[in-house]
Formats: structure tokens, C-alpha cells, sequence
């Protein structure tokens, strides 16, 4: 077929012991959307890497637009007008969009601003990304750095283009716009291939849809052939059921009150600007709110990781504040803060998931040795309940295991430490959908055993069902605290928005 | 050809590993001998019979890599925590320092008391030398590779003051020397060999200990990997990072105890002369383990022994030596890559690229 | 050959034998020695060796095992290493340079080289127009402090109102800095440099300044033509020599060796044709006196920096305040470092 | 006075100028090369060699430069294509150049150059420039090797921030991956730089030989190599900013010489601390007010795989 522009064929790769791909088989036809499903760990990412010329193959062909080749180098995919943009960007903070962009694809001996500048005006005006060249990395959202990535890919003349989890960090609002630009990009003769775990996003945005399982390709189908419950079964090997359950409210009793809390950003702006809420034992809070609307700064200040400026935090009749992680610690209160930034904050990469349950668990016991006994049974524990795919407790460094069973092993550890309060940020964040559902039972479970829950999600559907309360951040302040049972997509997006709950009334 | 990475390798094949690459960096040392004008086997020969081929010569080699090994300890400590002190020179110097202090002032206490204060001042010295560029860098994050390099230049520059000025021997007619210790503050000898070596292993074990088996070397590792990591899991990272490059220092310090202790029974502006340096490398070969840094300060040792000893019998100059010296160093850095790398070969690509 | 067995003489020096300065002497002179006692010695060398006690005894034992029966360790600060050594081995003849230590076993020479730096600061009196000198010195200590001395003894004998500038490096050994202290030097008027220094950086300052230096150690008529005038140097293998003949002959007594110009070990330099027109007379009568002993460079009266007279006439300062020298003389501009 | 010694400033500024440029350029792809005495002191004994014994200024300058460059090429070679550890690298760099060049240069120590070389090197004032006061004299009445020196600056300054090849080095020094992505090929950019980085020690090595001193001798680098590394830090990776601080440090460590004169009340021997002590101000007071982007390359140390995690 004269359409097909991509055809990977047998392909396989290993890195050590792991096997991630094993004679994988993929076809991409010019201007369809191609999503790519998968487990956690499937090798969805390691097979467009391998497309996208960054790790080679063991062993299988590849063609491209009609010809045997070998990639190797990422210069190598460009140059046939692959492009793909990674889930963690590739980009240099400290310089603009601009250079960003050009970098190793210029040519002449100066860097000609202006016509640069104007060049990639243009694309951006093509396609609908909207970009200020000039603007440094470091000052841009997450939004716009995946625009920049987008750009980068499209001013290099890629017409395949490989989005590898791009929907994970947005907003609903930022991923109807990067499907716009995708169904912009195909009008143009570009073949995408998009990977996410969203399954109303895959039916939403492709044409066909590929299904992994672990490392082997299981089946190609149309989207119109298809539905989510098929595609589940697929991925995961068995029926599973999709629906999220709300577990009965618990006793209810006040364990934490915000009062009136201010924290600061580095630049002394209000990152948190006078909130108070309480958290209720057996509950699950919900926290709404586009990105950067305080969320972070919320969780770490809450954590004892930033300062709280004014305003208080009481815990069972004891302030917060003031106080860091090891005091509270120490205070004996058992909280577990489930970060957003995993490798970067809440394990450590290099080391293997019986030395991270110990991040946990040292401190626990007395005198200055170690003791690994409890945090290896704990880790073995673990990986059982959360089905973790690694090959082994304490020989693998957790940086190497997918995303999805990295996310798995942070959750798993903190639920492990027998908490009162735990604060997650984001935890299904890159996970497949199997895991998601097995994090909302664990929270449900959590919350039964009266634990008091604040949970920071993205997914409004998933905050609808999943909490029993709703808090809506707007620029570090509350504009409403909803029940999550009678609440409607369209009130949280008026509140997140920034009306304010008593306007609501009013204007309805 | 292209890079893949290794399944993790046997210690079996590691060291067979290490071993070809010093057989490879000997042949083209042997290269460069000959055209020099030396019989390569010979020399090679002569210099493990300089480095061990009598007992003498095996006490010199020990002696040798006694503060060689006892450096690289309190080294690894820092690179445990990604914190790069190649101060460990000035660490040395300053320790000295404070041995020197005791020893000239309170030669008159009994020895195993002054030998102990001894130790404490080298090791409160060595430990401040550490801890000065440690603050800052946990304060401002200041660079400590430089920090500590400086330190370097300004602890030999303060010995010299000593020596020069300030503690100059009264009694040396105006020579630029310093007192002598009295017996009481050198270091007994057990088999022939200054007590260093002991200290040296009581440490190793204590490193070893320390570093994989206490809490406070597990937060070690989880600093030097993130600190937001640290600060998440509630680890004072201040305290931390004071107490262990205290520790580190000191041992450094320690290392110049010994030297003026053990050795020289003086303290000069020459008492060093790299050992710091070397010991980074050492540190370095032996993937920060105490053990192995055993093994590699005693090779460094035979290394360092041997060409000493080629020079003095061959009249080769010290820089064929070094060059010899630094031809095995590259060869056995170059060998990393076959430990955690291995060249598979790429298919010929039927067309395109 | 002979039955006897051959002496293996050991040399310990503190720099590399190519410095072109004071370890290159030395090192002539071990080459003299091999010369003149043929195959009846062996030399073995060690170079770089520092100034630490604990390196100079490890040099030493190794140098023992090779067979070595005499030991001649040549820098000041080998001096401790070599008196424990000489406790460490009995058997073995040791000669220490420059210090003041001895042993049963033990000696130590060196050679009055003040004599031969009066001379050339009778050249330098005689060649200075600005009556500013320079001398660029490694240490404030004795054996230096008594070179300046000496050297500035023989300025004022031919130039009274000259004054000699001093600056200390505190190295031996370090072209970049010696060149910086005599630029210093330069830059404040002067118009001959002299030195105690191992390199020739402080001549090539002169040299590119278009003016005129004093060197040390070895002639540098060859690498600065256009400053070179003379230099005080050393004959080290005299020493050599005669120690060696007498541990073959088995009369080695350790009797201190502090020799002067008589001896041949020290002496000035040939000048060159950049010398003052009378120097050589000068030089020639002062050399002449100094020779046959009627003149002693030390001898009063000699008045200090602050003009007291620290030697009256008559008086003669002996070896032991010699070796300890720790005032300047007048007519010398610095400072030495107080304790 | 002060313009003699600012002056003498420059002039002993210029290794260290050559050194921290080259050492800026290879860090800037992302190698901390600590060999930088290592090649410094193998220029300089194959700059003073080839001058010994052709007479040729230029050839003299080309050897100096390949010495350096190819101590950089052994280092590339074992960080860049084996990966080795970037520190102890450079550390044993600089054991083998030291006993490279003091092999090479047994034969030549203290030997005098020939005319043809010394006279290349004298002063050349420049035409109007040198009558500009107080200025004039301090920066144009140099030699040849100092101007050149500026010329170095220039162009570093406009390679790295006008130029794509710049732009391109400094995003692998900042993100090897992220660069990788784009197309750009490391291997043969490190190589480049570093051994480029390696010329211009080397370079300033032969101003020791060939100029300053200028004769071979050994230990002629005396630890500049390590300041030049300190200077880096100091100019914020910039060129240009790399010439003050190769001035600054280049007047501090002569500065003593002149101080000698004016008996200040403190010893000579801490008076020598002086320019390590100013090296550790900077730092901290750098350190304290740091941007976000007067950082170190973030790549600085790190070994590249593409495959790595
Ligand atoms: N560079 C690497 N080094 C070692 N192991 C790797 C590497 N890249 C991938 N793997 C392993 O290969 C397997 C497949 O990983 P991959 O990232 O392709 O999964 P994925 O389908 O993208 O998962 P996720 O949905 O979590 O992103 C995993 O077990 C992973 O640990
Ligand atoms: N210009 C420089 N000269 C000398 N050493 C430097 C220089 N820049 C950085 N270094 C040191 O080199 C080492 C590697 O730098 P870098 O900070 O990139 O790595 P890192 O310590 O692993 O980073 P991190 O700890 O933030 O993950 C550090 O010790 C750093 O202080
Ligand atoms: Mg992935
Ligand atoms: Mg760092």
C-alpha cells in the first residue's frame, strides 16, 4: 500500500534481563492519528524510541516511506521527518523557545534572529501554536514547553510525529487544544502517533489504535470497531471493570484545620493566599484547579517541605507550623504526601525499591544502624499488592522500572507506613488504566480505615467519583468547597475559573 | 559497531576485565620503553621486585599506601554524597597541624594521651578543613570542587608560614625547619611497620560499616542522589552533611597525623605532595567501596614503589615513571566501558541512511 | 680494575638533574667524580626528592639496599632525614649539604659561597647606574641572607651609594615568579639583578628590560648574551671527589666541610664582555686577597640596616653566627620576615 | 608605577587567559577537564622544542597547540567515546603530561631561543591605541601573543553566542539528550571542543616558554593550570568575562612582588594566600547571588548514553 509510511517489522529490544519489546509489529499510514496502548511498562515509549532513532533495535527491519533502513541516530530519524516529542522534554531551560528550536537544524555560520524569528511565526500561525520565540524555557508552563517540542519537531519538517504521553501534564482545556493542532497537523499529511492512557482520549482523537502487551504487539483495530471495554480487555489481558467506586463515608472526625493559610514562592508572590479548610477522617478530599493554581505549594507546605508564611495548620491539637518533615516525624504524626515529581522528590532513583521503602522506615527503629529486614518484607509486600512489574526487590535500581510501577512503588510505600492523613498529588498521573483503578481502591480502601485523604487530581470525571468533597484553588485561593455527589462539570469549571462559590448561586 | 549496555558483570569477570587492561596498558608502556631504550620486561620485572621483593621493600610499600588508603576512606565519604572534595590534600596538611601542635607542645605527656590528642587536633583540623567549604555549599551551594581546591593552596601556604615563621625551629640556627617530635609522639610499630596500617583497617571496617549499615550513611546516599528527596524523608540535610564531611575531613586529617606521627616525626610544607590527589583516584577506581579501596591504594602503592625503585636503579628519570604510571591509570579508566558497556555489531542498512 | 671492591656513592637531589641551577651542579659534580675515579666508584642518583624527612629516610634506605656506601643528600632540608638515616645504618658514610648536623657517621658540607657572591657584587657596584640592584631571593634564611650580605658587602667596596633591593619568592624553583619579582624589582629603577635562585628567569627580566644581571649556579652567557655578566658558581666534584677517594682509602672522618674560594669549589665566573671596564681588576685583587686570606668578607666593621655596628673593626663574625646569619647589612632595601 | 604593574598584569594574566578559554570551551560541551596543567605544561615543552630547533615562530605555536590538543584527544577519547569518569581523567592527564613534558624537555632546559623567536615576541605597539592614556600603554604596548590573546576572546565571545555552532555547544552542554534530539552530533562536537579547549592550554603553556619566562624548564606551569580551572567558575563560563578575571588573578598573584616593598605588617608567607583567598570570595559571594543562568553547564561531569535511563 503506497500509504503506508512506517512499517516496523519483528522488532525487539532488551535492556539487560528486561525484554521490553519482542518482535513488535507496527504499521503508520499517512495522515491517520495511530494511538499507542499499553500497560505500564508494555513498551509502548521503547518502540518509538526506537522509531525516533534514540535506541536501536536487537533485532527486526524497519522501513520508512517505502525503504529498509537502519536508524542510527536521532539526526537519522529527522532527517526521513520523524519527530517526537518525549515524555519528559527534551529542552535547555536557559535558553529561548527560539533556540531551542534551531538548534543542531541551522545553518550558516550566524544565528539570524530575525528571520527566524519570523519563520517560526509562521509555522506556529500553520498549525495554531501559539509561542513566543524569544520567551526562555525556564519562564514557560508545561503547556507551552510542549508547543515549543511540537514546533521544534514541525520547523524541522517532520510529518510523523510521535507524542508520547502529552496529554498527561495538561488541562482539559490545553489538551482539546493539542488535539487541535493534531487534527490540524493530519489535514496536513502528517501520520501521529500518540500514546496515553486515557481511554476517552484515544476514542476521541484516533483513527487506530495498537495495543501492547507486555512487549508484544496483540492487535491493531479502527477506532470505529472498537470500544473501551474491548480495548481494556486487550491491554490488560481480562475483563476489568471501569467504573470507580465511592466507598461509604467513614466517622467523619476532624483531624487537620487549615486556618487561614499563606505561603509564599521563592519571589515572595502568595503562592497560597489565605485558605482554610478541615480534613475529615474517612474522607476522601478532592482539590480541583488549573495547573500552578497553588496545588503544589499547598501539598508541601501541608508536608512541612515549605514554609507557611501566616496562618496555621493544626494537626490532632498541634501546630504545624514552623515545623520540617523530621519534626513532624518526630511529633509522631503519621502523614504520607504522595508527590507529584516522583524520581525527583519522593524516591531515590538509583536505588532499589527495599532501600526506598527504608526512606520510610529507618528512622522507626533505634540506634544508629540499619535495619533492612522489615523494609525488605515490606517491599516484597508491596510489589505482590500493586502487581509491580521489576525483577527484583533489591538489585534494581527504581529509575529503570516504567513510569506506571515507579508511581506504584511511591504510592504502595506510603500506604505501607499505616498513615493518618495522606496527601497525594496526582497519583494515577502516567499510570494505565488497570493501575489507576487499583490506586482509587487503595484510596478507598484508605479512607475506610478512617485515614483522611487530600487528593490533587486533574480528571474531573475522576474527582466526581472518586471524592466525597470537592475544593476548587484558583490562584492560591478557594473559591468553593462543592460536594463531590451533586457537583457538575460545569459548576467546577465555572469555580476553577475563579467565580466564587457564593456568585455561583446567583448566577444559576 | 554500536554501544549497548551490559547485563550486570561478575566480579569474576570485572577483575578479569581490569587485569587485560593492565596487560594491555604494560604492552604499550613496553612500546614506549623500548623506544626510551629499556628492556620492558626487565624494568616490569624490577618493579615488583622494588615493590615487593624483600621485606624492606614490602614495609616501604606499606608504608606507601597507608595514608594513600586512610585519604581515600575519608574521601569516599564526601563522593558518597556527591559532594567532590579534592581538598584532601589540605585536609592532610592541616591535620598534621594539629598533631604537629600537640606533639611540640605537650611532648611531655605520657605517649599513648599525647598520641590520642594527637589525633583528636588532626582530625578536628582535617574535619574544619572539610566542614568550611561544607556550610557554604549546604548554605549558597557553593562549588566545592574549587573551595576545596583553594583550601588546598592555603593550607600548604599556612604550613609554610609554620615552618618558615611561626614555628620555626629556635634551635636550628635560623634554618626554616621545625622541632623534631620527641619519641614519645611517634606512632608504635607492630611487625615492623608504623600502627597506621591498624588504624588504617579499623577504618576500613568502620567505612564499610558506616557507609552501608548506619543511618547516618544511608542519608549519606539519599543526599548526594536529591535533596529534595532528603528533605521529603525528613533527613536534616545541614546536620547530615556537618557530621559526615566532619567525619570525612578528620579521617583525611587523621591521614596527616600519621604521616608526621608514623613517618617523618616533623611537620614540613613537603609532607604530602599529592596523596590527596592520589587518593581521589584510588577512591575513584574502587567504585566507593571500602574494601576494594584496599586493593587499589595497595596497587597504587606497588605502582608508586616501583617506579621509585626503577629510578634509583635504572637512573631513569621520575617522568618515565609518571608516564608509566599514568599509561596504566588511562588504561584501567578506559576498561570501565567494557565493565558497563559492550560493542555489538549493527547491521549493514540495506538502502536510505 | 682492582680486587676492591667498588664504592656505590648515592646523590639525593632535591630538584630534577635538568633545572639548570642547583641540582644540575650537583649533579656535574657526580659526573666529575664518575670521571675522575673511573670504574673504582658507581654513582646512583635519586632526583626530586623533597625536602621531607620521612621521603629523604625512605631514599635513602633504598638507596642502601642498592649497595650504596656513601650518601650525599644536598638540599637544607634532607637534613634530618639523612641524621636518621645515618642512625637506621651505621655502615654507611653520610654527607649532608648545607645544614649543620653531623654523626658519627655523618658530615656536612658546603662551600663558602659569600666569597664568590662579593665578587660579583663588586661587578654589580661597579656596572649599576641607577645605584639600585636587584636580587631576587628564594628564602629569608641564613645561607641566603649571608649571599645578600656578601653580595651587598662587595657593592658598597666599589659604590657606596648603591643599595641592593631585595624580594623574596619563597621557592627555589619557580621561573614564573622569579621573572615576576625581578619585573617588580625593575619597575622600581633598578639596573642589575642578582639572584639566589635556580632558574634563569630573573636574567631574562634583566635581559628584556636592556639591563644587566648577576646569575647563579651555571653560566648563562649562552640563554641571556645580552644581560649575562658572571655568575657565583659551585665545583661540587672537588668535594666529591676527594669524600669518595677517602671512603675508597678508608679515611672518611666526619669533619664538617665548609670551604671557600681557595678550594676551588666555589668561584666566580668568567665575565663576559658586558662587565664594567675595571671590573675585573676589582675583581681580580679582591679574589686575590680573599684567596690568600688576608681579606674576610665578614670582617668589621659592618653596620646593620638601621646603621648600628653589629661587627666592629677588627671583629670577624664566626662560622656559628655565619650559619645563622638573621640581620642585613646596610645598604640592603627589604625585610626579613620577623618570627 | 601602578601602570608598570598593571602592565606586568597582563602579561602574566595571558596563560592564564589561554588556559580558562580553553577550559571554558570544554566545558561548555559539557567536559569538567581538570588535565589543564597536563596540557598546558606539554605545550609548553613542545612549543619551546620545535621553537628550539626551527626558529619558527609559527610552527613553534602550531606544535605548542597540537601538544595541547592532543592530550585533549587522549582525554576525549576515554570520557567521551569510553565514557571514563571526567575527574579522575583529567587528574591522571595531568600526571602524564607532566612526565611527558619533562621527558620530552631533559635536553632543552635553560636553552636559549633563537633570535628569530625572541624577536617575534617583543612589543608591537599599536599605532594609536598605544597613545590612548594610562590605557594605551597597559594594553597596547604588548606583544604579539597578548593581542592575540584578545583576539581569542573576540572570537570565543562571538562563537558561543552568535554563532549556530555556539548555540549549538551550549545546548549539549546544558542537555546532551535534549540535544541528541535535535540532531545535533555530540561525539563529534565534544571531540572538537575538547581538543580545541586542549589547543588553547597548550597555547598558554608556550606563553610561559616561548615568552614569559621564556625558556623550558620544568614545573614552568607551577599549578596555573588549576587557577585557570578556578577561573572558569569565576567568569561565569562567559569569555569575556574571562579576561578580567585572568587579568585579576594574573595582577593578584604577582601583587605580592610589590607589596614586598612597602613593608606591610603582615608575613610574607600569608600575604602568599592571597590569591586563593580571593579565589574562595568570589565564589561564595557568586554563589550567593546566583541566577538561573550564570550556573555551571548542567551537563558538566556527566558521561552521555543515548540509551541511558
Ligand atoms: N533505558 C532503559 N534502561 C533500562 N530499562 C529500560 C530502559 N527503557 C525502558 N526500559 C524498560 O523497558 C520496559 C518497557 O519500558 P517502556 O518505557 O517502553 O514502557 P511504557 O510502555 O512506555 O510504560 P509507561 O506507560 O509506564 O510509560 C520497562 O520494563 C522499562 O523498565
Ligand atoms: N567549572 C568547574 N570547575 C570545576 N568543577 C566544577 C565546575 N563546575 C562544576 N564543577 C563540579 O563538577 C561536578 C559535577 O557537576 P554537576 O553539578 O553538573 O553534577 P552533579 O553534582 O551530579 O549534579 P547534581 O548533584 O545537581 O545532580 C560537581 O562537583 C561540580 O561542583
Ligand atoms: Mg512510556
Ligand atoms: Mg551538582
Amino acid at each position: 500500500m503506497e500509504n503506508i509510511i512506517v512499517k516496523m517489522n519483528h522488532i525487539s529490544k532488551s535492556f539487560g534481563s528486561v525484554k521490553a519489546l519482542n518482535k513488535v509489529n507496527l504499521e503508520l499510514f499517512k495522515g491517520e492519528v495511530h494511538s499507542l496502548l499499553g500497560e505500564n511498562g508494555a513498551g509502548k515509549s521503547s518502540l518509538m524510541n526506537i522509531l525516533s532513532g534514540i535506541y536501536m533495535p536487537d533485532e527486526g527491519e524497519l522501513s520508512i516511506k517505502g525503504k529498509d533502513l537502519v536508524l542510527r541516530s536521532p539526526k537519522d530519524a529527522i532527517d526521513l521527518g520523524i519527530g517526537m516529542i518525549h515524555q519528559h522534554f527534551k529542552l535547555v531551560e536557559v535558553l529561548t523557545a527560539k533556540e531551542n528550536i534551531i538548534a543542531g537544524y541551522n545553518k550558516g555560520i550566524f544565528v539570524k534572529h530575525e528571520e527566524l524569528s519570523k519563520k517560526i511565526k509562521e509555522t506556529s500561525a500553520k498549525y495554531g501554536l501559539e509561542i513566543d520565540p524569544d520567551k526562555k524555557v525556564y519562564n514557560m508552563s508545561v503547556a507551552e514547553k510542549q508547543r515549543v517540542e511540537i514546533l521544534k519537531v514541525l520547523y524541522r519538517g517532520a510529518d510523523i510525529l510521535i507524542l508520547d504521553e502529552p496529554t498527561a501534564v495538561l488541562t482539559p482545556q490545553e489538551t482539546e487544544g493539542l488535539f487541535d493542532i493534531v487534527r490540524n497537523m493530519t489535514k496536513h499529511g502528517c501520520a501521529v502517533v500518540i500514546i496515553t492512557h486515557k481511554l476517552n482520549e484515544v476514542m476521541e482523537i484516533s483513527d487506530k489504535i495498537t495495543i501492547l502487551r507486555k512487549g508484544e504487539s496483540i492487535r491493531t483495530v479502527l477506532k470505529e470497531e472498537t470500544d473501551v471495554n474491548e480495548l481494556t480487555e486487550l491491554m490488560v489481558g481480562r475483563a476489568v471493570d471501569l467504573s470507580i467506586q465511592r466507598a461509604p463515608l467513614g466517622k467523619r472526625k476532624k483531624v487537620m484545620e487549615i486556618k487561614n493559610m499563606t505561603v509564599l514562592n521563592f519571589d515572595k508572590t502568595k503562592a497560597v493566599d489565605n485558605i482554610s479548610f478541615d480534613m475529615l477522617s474517612g474522607e476522601i478530599l478532592g482539590v480541583a484547579g488549573i495547573a500552578g493554581s497553588g496545588q503544589k505549594e499547598l501539598c508541601e507546605s501541608l508536608a512541612g517541605l515549605m514554609h507557611i508564611h501566616s496562618g496555621d495548620v493544626i494537626y490532632r491539637g498541634n501546630s504545624l507550623k514552623g515545623k520540617n518533615p523530621a519534626d513532624i516525624i518526630r511529633m509522631g504524626i503519621s502523614m504520607s504526601f504522595v508527590p507529584e515529581d516522583r524520581l525527583g522528590m519522593g524516591l531515590v532513583g538509583s536505588m532499589d525499591i527495599v532501600d526506598n521503602v527504608l526512606l520510610k522506615e529507618y528512622q522507626k527503629t533505634i540506634g544508629f544502624m540499619l535495619k533492612k529486614r522489615t523494609s525488605k518484607e515490606k517491599a516484597q509486600t508491596i510489589v505482590d499488592a500493586l502487581n509491580i512489574s521489576t525483577p527484583s526487590t533489591d538489585k534494581h535500581p527504581v529509575k529503570l522500572l516504567s513510569g506506571g510501577n515507579i508511581q506504584k512503588v511511591l504510592l504502595g510505600r506510603e500506604i505501607a507506613a499505616n498513615p493518618e492523613v495522606i496527601i497525594t498529588a496526582y497519583p494515577s498521573r502516567g499510570l494505565d488504566i488497570g493501575s489507576s483503578m487499583l490506586v482509587y481502591d487503595l484510596l478507598n480502601e484508605q479512607k475506610q480505615k478512617e485515614v483522611a485523604i487530600l487528593y490533587i487530581g486533574e480528571d474531573l470525571d475522576v474527582l466526581m467519583e472518586l471524592c466525597d468533597r470537592i475544593m476548587v484553588l484558583y490562584n492560591g485561593t478557594i473559591t468553593g468547597i462543592v460536594d463531590a455527589k451533586t457537583s457538575t462539570r460545569e459548576q467546577l469549571g465555572l469555580l476553577m475559573s475563579g467565580v466564587v462559590e457564593d456568585n455561583l448561586d446567583e448566577n444559576s | 559497531m554500536r554501544i549497548a549496555k551490559r547485563d550486570e558483570l561478575t566480579g569474576k569477570s570485572v577483575a578479569i576485565i581490569r587485569i587485560l587492561a593492565i596487560l594491555a596498558a604494560l604492552v604499550i608502556s613496553g612500546i614506549f620503553l623500548i623506544i626510551v631504550g629499556e628492556n620492558p620486561l626487565q624494568i616490569y620485572i624490577s618493579m615488583v621486585d622494588g615493590a615487593l621483593g624483600s621485606g624492606f621493600r614490602i614495609r616501604e610499600t606499606i608504608h606507601t599506601t597507608i595514608p594513600l588508603l586512610v585519604t581515600s576512606l575519608g574521601i569516599m565519604i564526601a563522593f558518597k554524597m556527591k559532594f567532590w572534595n579534592i581538598g584532601a590534600e589540605g585536609q592532610i596538611y592541616m591535620g598534621a597541624f594539629g598533631a604537629t601542635y600537640f606533639a611540640l607542645n605537650f611532648s611531655y605527656l605520657p605517649k599513648p594521651i599525647l598520641l590520642i590528642l594527637m589525633a583528636l587536633g588532626a582530625m578536628i583540623m582535617g574535619g574544619i578543613w572539610l566542614l568550611i567549604p561544607a556550610l557554604f555549599k549546604a548554605k549558597f551551594g557553593t562549588n566545592e570542587t574549587l573551595f576545596t581546591l583553594m583550601l588546598n593552596y592555603v593550607a600548604i601556604k599556612w604550613i609554610t608560614f609554620l615552618q618558615f615563621s611561626l614555628w620555626k625551629d629556635p634551635n636550628a640556627m635560623g634554618f626554616p625547619r621545625m622541632a623534631n617530635f620527641t619519641e614519645n609522639a611517634m606512632l608504635p610499630k607492630l611487625f615492623g611497620v608504623h600502627i597506621g596500617w591498624v588504624v588504617a583497617l579499623i577504618l576500613v571496617g568502620f567505612i564499610y560499616v558506616f557507609m552501608n549499615h548506619t543511618k547516618t550513611g544511608y542519608e549519606v546516599s539519599v543526599i548526594g542522589e536529591s535533596e529534595d528527596t532528603a528533605r521529603y524523608a525528613g533527613i536534616n540535610i545541614k546536620k547530615t552533611i556537618i557530621r559526615t564531611m566532619f567525619i570525612g575531613g578528620g579521617i583525611c586529617g587523621l591521614a596527616g597525623m600519621i604521616q608526621v606521627a608514623g613517618i617523618s616525626g616533623t611537620l614540613s610544607v613537603e609532607l604530602s605532595r599529592g596523596v590527596g590527589f592520589t587518593a581521589i583516584i584510588t577512591t575513584w577506581l574502587s567504585g566507593l567501596s571500602a574494601p576494594v579501596v584496599v586493593i587499589a591504594s595497595l596497587l597504587f602503592a606497588i605502582l608508586e614503589q616501583g617506579g621509585s625503585f626503577i629510578q634509583t636503579v635504572y637512573q631513569i628519570p621520575s617522568s618515565v615513571a609518571q608516564i608509566l604510571q599514568a599509561l596504566i591509570l588511562f588504561f584501567v579508566l578506559g576498561s570501565e566501558f567494557n565493565i558497563k558497556y559492550k560493542l555489538v555489531p549493527t547491521k549493514k542498512s540495506k538502502g536510505g541512511i | 680494575g682492582s680486587d676492591a671492591e667498588e664504592v656505590v656513592a648515592g646523590f639525593i637531589y632535591v630538584g630534577p638533574v635538568n633545572d639548570g641551577g642547583y641540582t644540575t651542579a650537583h649533579d656535574n659534580g657526580r659526573i666529575y667524580l664518575e670521571e675522575r675515579l673511573g670504574d673504582k666508584v658507581k654513582t646512583i642518583y635519586k632526583e626530586n626528592v623533597p625536602e621531607e624527612k620521612g621521603e629523604v629516610v625512605k631514599v635513602i634506605r633504598e638507596m642502601v639496599d642498592q649497595g650504596a656506601n656513601i650518601i650525599f643528600t644536598t638540599s637544607f632540608g634532607h637534613m634530618d632525614g639523612t641524621l636518621e638515616a645515618a642512625k637506621e645504618f651505621p655502615k654507611v658514610q653520610f654527607a649532608h649539604c648545607s645544614g649543620y648536623q653531623t654523626a658519627e657517621n655523618m658530615t656536612n658540607y658546603f662551600g663558602r659561597m659569600y666569597e664568590a657572591r662579593y665578587l660579583s657584587g663588586i661587578v654589580a657596584g661597579l656596572k649599576t647606574e641607577s645605584n639600585k640592584i636587584a636580587y631576587v631571593g628564594a628564602f629569608p634564611i641564613p645561607e641566603v641572607i649571608r649571599g645578600i650580605n656578601a653580595f651587598t658587602l662587595g657593592v658598597k667596596s666599589v659604590n657606596p651609594d648603591a643599595e641592593v633591593h631585595v624580594r623574596w619568592t619563597n621557592t627555589w624553583y619557580d621561573p614564573a615568579a622569579e621573572k615576576a619579582a625581578a619585573d617588580a624589582l625593575l619597575a622600581e629603577g633598578s639596573d642589575v639583578t642578582s639572584q639566589h635562585q635556580d632558574s634563569t628567569a630573573t636574567m631574562i627580566a634583566a635581559q628584556e628590560n636592556g639591563v644587566f644581571s648577576i646569575g647563579y649556579n651555571v653560566s648563562a652567557a649562552e640563554s641571556v648574551p645580552d644581560a649575562y655578566i658572571t655568575a657565583p658558581m659551585w665545583n661540587w666534584g672537588i668535594y666529591y671527589a676527594d669524600a669518595v677517594q677517602d671512603v675508597i682509602d678508608g679515611t672518611w672522618t666526619n669533619t664538617p666541610y665548609w670551604e671557600g674560594m681557595d678550594s676551588g669549589i666555589v668561584y666566580l665566573d668568567e665575565l663576559t664582555g658586558l662587565a664594567p671596564e675595571n671590573a675585573s681588576d676589582e675583581v681580580g685583587k679582591a679574589q686575590q686577597e680573599i684567596i690568600s686570606g688576608n681579606f674576610k668578607v665578614f670582617a668589621g666593621e659592618i653596620k646593620d640596616q638601621d646603621g648600628e655596628v653589629r661587627v666592629k673593626d677588627g671583629d670577624e663574625l664566626s662560622d656559628e653566627e655565619l650559619l645563622s646569619f638573621d640581620w642585613f647589612v646596610e645598604g640592603v632595601v627589604g625585610r626579613i620576615p620577623s618570627n | 608605577m601602578l601602570v608598570s604593574f598593571l602592565h606586568a598584569t597582563v602579561q602574566a594574566g595571558t596563560p592564564l587567559l589561554f588556559a580558562t578559554l580553553g577550559e571554558i570551551l570544554s566545558q561548555k560541551v559539557g567536559n569538567l577537564n581538570l588535565g589543564v596543567e597536563g596540557m598546558m605544561i606539554m605545550g609548553s615543552v613542545m612549543g619551546f622544542i620545535v621553537g628550539y630547533n626551527t626558529g619558527d615562530p609559527m610552527l613553534a605555536l602550531l606544535a605548542a597547540a597540537a601538544a595541547g590538543a592532543l592530550g585533549a584527544l587522549i582525554y576525549a577519547f576515554l570520557t567521551v567515546t569510553l565514557k571514563a569518569n571526567q575527574e579522575v581523567t583529567g587528574l591522571t592527564l595531568t600526571i602524564f603530561g607532566t612526565g611527558f613534558a619533562s621527558f620530552l624537555g631533559h635536553n632543552v632546559v635553560g636553552y636559549r631561543l633563537p633570535d628569530a623567536i625572541n624577536n617575534f615576541f617583543l612589543r608591537i605597539p599599536i599605532p594609536l591605541l598605544k597613545d590612548i592614556p594610562f590605557i594605551g600603554e597597559i594594553l597596547f604596548n604588548q606583544n604579539i601573543f597578548i593581542y592575540f590573546g584578545y583576539l581569542a576572546v573576540v572570537l570565543l565571545g562571538v562563537l558561543l553566542y552568535k554563532t549556530n555552532l555556539g548555540l549549538n555547544i551550549r545546548m549539549i552542554g546544558e542537555n546532551a539528550a535534549a540535544a541528541d534530539a535535535n540532531g545535533i552530533n555530540i561525539v563529534k562536537y565534544k571531540y572538537t571542543f575538547i581538543t580545541l579547549g586542549g589547543a588553547l592550554c597548550g597555547l598558554g603553556g608556550a606563553y610561559l616558554s616561548l615568552v614569559y619566562v621564556p625558556v623550558w624548564q620544568e614545573n614552568i606551569t607551577s599549578g596555573v593550570g588549576w587557577i585557570a580551572v578556578a577561573l572558569v567558575i569565576f567568569s561565569v563560563w562567559n569569555p569575556y568575562r574571562a579576561i578580567f578575571g585572568a587579568y585579576f588573578f594574573g595582577g593578584l598573584s604577582i601583587v605580592g612582588f610589590r607589596l614586598q616593598a612597602f613593608n606591610l605588617p603582615i608575613s610574607i608567607y600569608l600575604l602568599d594566600m592571597l590569591p586563593y583567598i580571593s579565589t574562595i570570595i568570589v565564589l561564595i559571594i557568586m554563589s550567593i547571588k546566583k541566577s538561573k543562568e550564570n550556573k555551571a553547564p548542567s551537563e558538566l561531569g556527566h558521561a552521555y548514553f543515548r540509551e541511558e535511563r
